[in-house]
């Protein structure tokens, strides 16, 4: 069912852990979705995403959507890294099956939420972030309608 | 990859060889239509009473009271809206469990949509029924009572016995879904004093897409599948009969064994539950530890999500299932982990490994050196386990 | 008995070797549940896909509008019922035809009985529908009309496109039974104008208690079988993966040898009709003489029984059917035949004989041999003949 | 589905036939339930049945009835006739499916009706006829009942 990068982002997830003094961190999801994601951003003068960890509760296709979206953020910008849409972490993952995909969104909104407490903290101002809701989740398991 | 051990023996089973052989002569020699007046037809009809003779006597019922379908689940239905339809003159209310197969608790919920009231009884934290709380659910209008013999997440076996003179008291109609206890446990319809009861062929190491409703002579039900005469008029639809003749062989040969395949089964269920919740912190053991299925084992890894456990563990060639939402595609983990009292969490770190008659000592103890590195790994990237793991081990 | 032909296709088919083969692995090697996250469940979850695919692409359908069920008499029941039910709302009338299986026709007399109103076409002599009847049938009310593809009893094959496309002028849904058509006719769902469309895979050399449904993206129904996801929730209960995987292995080889199948049965079915009627006086035709199915001959014999008649067949090595009641222990003589006007006496008399991808030039002369004698046997013990056969031959 | 027996009295039925001259013909069942037997006796001076011929529309154990109860009288008294009754006839042939039981009724309809024919011409008294009617076709086909 999962692609041979989602499988190795999940077996092989790179970027897990946390940053004591991370400039940002983001949680979402809850356990009754069966899925939190846990974002640290080290984040330097320069606006630039110099390190970043995760943590993850959840299942293998939110593991790898974690993995990836770290990946693909590491060494941006902050304003490069809002940018990141669930759609280009599942592609860059080959990507998921339908039921799957509200982990992506997740891992995007992980993103955002870290991006948002820290732009809070310091009271920047992101365009991007132009009403974004760290609550939300954004669960849609992608039912089949009868 | 390699090893390949199956422990999802609950989901389903693989056939047995015996079992093939049985069937093949039915696919293209004796494959004629039962009701046709010709040789073709006539060895067919053949085969197809001789199934129905072996699961009749299985169950110590009268051949005439095994009715086939196509699985399970049409048995469930059946069986439900059957006697609920065929009895709405003398009431509309209906009692079952939450912990139900899906089976059996969304024809009842359709029932609902319908005008037909049901109680879901509650269950404890083993998942087992209070026989008090059913005597109290009756009403005067209760017209049915359907309570699973055998839980298929957590392997809970309830009393149905009791339950059934409960309802046979009160004049109810009692039906049980046995699809996991059948082949499994001795079941005897006399005994328990079950009017009707659901089995699957497939679960036994029988074929898929075949399954039997036993319907005690003088029980009033419908039809749900409407047509030919088949099934003495009672389900129609041409027969299956190589799939049929797969059945029968298949429960002759389950309770042939019987004795010596839940010894077995018990044995390595309990070494592999003992060691697991020894090895691995922050787990526990659902279901009854010991009034459950001599071959499940249902154990919640705090922290962790079900499904990632499970790709885990296909990797190293374990087979399993999780209650985890996650596995279906749908928002809430298990309802029957959630009857019994587990919060989400736990819920989702569900493990379901059920055992049957091709497992091995080495396969436990393949599971038993595998997974604690597993379940490790999977809470070193928790964002949960970061909580605890300061305090304890 | 030494020699044994099969003239019953119509009633089911042996199974090919080929799909047997390809059956094969998932009884036991790649027989896991296609729900699972592991190795055993991914390989059936393959076999599964590739068979919808399969049958989809023989209809011209999508693969997701392709449900499997139990059969063609669940598909019948299922499209029915779920239209019935799901569009209540807009009305409660449904239009059938006389000549329906008994599926089909007995799902529409129980919805009678829950308050639809049921219209039931008459034939003709030939078991045609007059499409100005249909017209005038339809009411404001009117949701859905099922009009089966091809008759099983006497062949024949109605105007389905003409049909579906007056349904569709009016905005009602509309299904027709294809049991008999399918794998004997070509099928397109998007020519046809079918929203619905049940199949089976027994009558096409497929596995018994296999079945299909196809439903037109959007359209409104209800499920039938109720409890698992499966079937993006619209069909459960665990898939009976080598069935399926049969039925599209059966599918896929009737579609391709088409055209050959059907040259080599009209060919063989002309044949034994015109020996027949020639060589045997007080003998018809039932059903159309061009439109009609390529292996379905059926005759009725004035004077004698069926059942008798097939006994004598049988003993001679010959295989086929009647619509006497006397085959089904019934009261009445085929409701198909009654329909195209027949008297009971000609009905009970009737024939089936049903051609198929075994039946050989010699099968077909075997029969013009050994029929003549067998007839006039039982003629020449009927009390009705004698008053007959003064007169004429 | 049939026993031998049956099978051996429906390929080679006894006393298939007509009497010309028959003393007793009697008529049951009709064509709308697929089988109508007839049957002609010769009663000697003595009341006994010297000769019985039938013919028979109708299934396979419809025929085998008529011929097997055709048997059964043959050379018996007229009174001993009336009391063959339709289960003796189906034990005679090793049993009956249970759909096909009417058969055997229709078979000793048969041989009732024609001595109801018989009796009526010549104005005799049988008890044994006493409530029969000969109209009656006696069909239950064995339905069963949901
Ligand atoms: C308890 C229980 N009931 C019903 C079913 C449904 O049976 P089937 O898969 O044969 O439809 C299952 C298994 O899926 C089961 O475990
Ligand atoms: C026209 C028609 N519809 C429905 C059915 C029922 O199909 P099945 O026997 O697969 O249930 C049949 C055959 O029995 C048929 O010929």
């Amino acid at each position: 069912m999962y692609s041979e990068k989602v499988m190795d982002h999940f077996m092989n997830p790179r970027n897990v852990g946390e940053i004591e003094s991370a400039e940002a961190v983001g949680e979402v999801g809850n356990a009754k979705c069966g899925d939190i994601m846990k974002m640290y951003l080290q984040i330097d003068e320069n606006d630039v995403i110099t390190d970043v960890k995760f943590k993850t509760f959840g299942c293998g296709s939110a593991i790898a959507t974690s993995s990836m979206a770290t990946e693909m953020i590491k060494g941006k910008t902050v304003k490069e890294a809002l940018k990141l849409s669930n759609k280009a972490v599942a592609e860059a993952l080959d990507g998921l099956p339908p039921v799957k995909m509200h982990c992506s969104v997740l891992a995007e909104q992980a993103v955002k939420a870290a991006i948002f407490n820290y732009a809070k903290e310091r009271d920047l101002y992101y365009e991007e972030l132009e009403g974004f809701d760290p609550t939300e989740d954004g669960h849609d398991h992608g039912h089949e309608e009868e | 990859m390699s090893k390949q051990i199956y422990f999802d023996y609950a989901a389903t089973t693989p056939m047995k060889k015996e079992v093939l052989e049985e069937m093949m002569p039915y696919f293209n020699t004796e494959f004629g239509n039962p009701s046709s007046v010709h040789g073709f037809g006539r060895h067919g009809k053949t085969g197809l009473d001789s199934a129905r003779d072996k699961i009749a006597k299985t169950l110590n019922a009268k051949s005439d009271e095994i009715f086939f379908t196509a699985g399970g689940t049409e048995s469930d239905n059946w069986a439900i809206k059957g006697v609920a339809y065929a009895n709405k003159n003398k009431g509309n209310h209906i009692i079952t469990t939450k912990i139900e197969h899906h089976a059996v608790l969304y024809t009842c919920q359709a029932l609902e949509k319908e005008g037909f009231e049901v109680t879901y009884l509650d269950v404890d934290e083993y998942g087992m029924i209070n026989l008090d709380d059913l005597k109290n659910a009756i009403k005067d209008n209760t017209i049915l009572i359907t309570i699973m013999y055998a839980n298929n997440e957590i392997g809970t076996i309830q009393p149905t016995k009791e339950a059934a003179t409960i309802a046979k008291e009160k004049g109810i109609i009692f039906h049980t879904d046995a699809v996991q206890a059948y082949g499994n446990l001795t079941l005897d319809v006399n005994d328990l004093g079950v009017d009707l009861l659901s089995i699957s062929a497939h679960k036994i190491y029988g074929p898929k897409g075949v399954g039997a409703l036993y319907i005690r002579k003088g029980t009033k039900t419908k039809q749900l599948i409407l047509g030919g005469a088949q099934e003495k008029r009672r389900r129609a639809g041409t027969e299956n009969i190589p799939g049929i003749v797969g059945f029968g062989k298949a429960a002759e040969m389950a309770y042939e064994n019987l004795e010596a395949h839940n010894k077995k089964l018990i044995n390595l269920r309990d070494k592999l539950t003992k060691e697991l919740l020894e090895k691995i912190s922050y787990t526990r053991l659902n279901g009854h530890p010991t009034k459950r299925l001599p071959g499940n084992v249902n154990i919640s890894f705090n922290f962790i999500e079900g499904e990632s456990l499970l790709l885990s563990l296909d990797m190293v060639g374990i087979a399993g299932s999780s209650g985890s939402a996650c596995t279906s595609g749908s928002l809430d983990p298990s309802h029957v982990l959630m009857a019994i009292g587990l919060d989400h969490e736990t819920a989702h770190g569900s493990l379901r490994l059920t055992l049957g008659d091709f497992t091995t000592e080495e396969d436990i103890d393949y599971v038993i050196e595998k997974l604690p590195p597993i379940v490790d790994r999977l809470r070193q990237m928790s964002p949960l386990y970061e909580k605890v793991k300061g305090g304890n081990k």
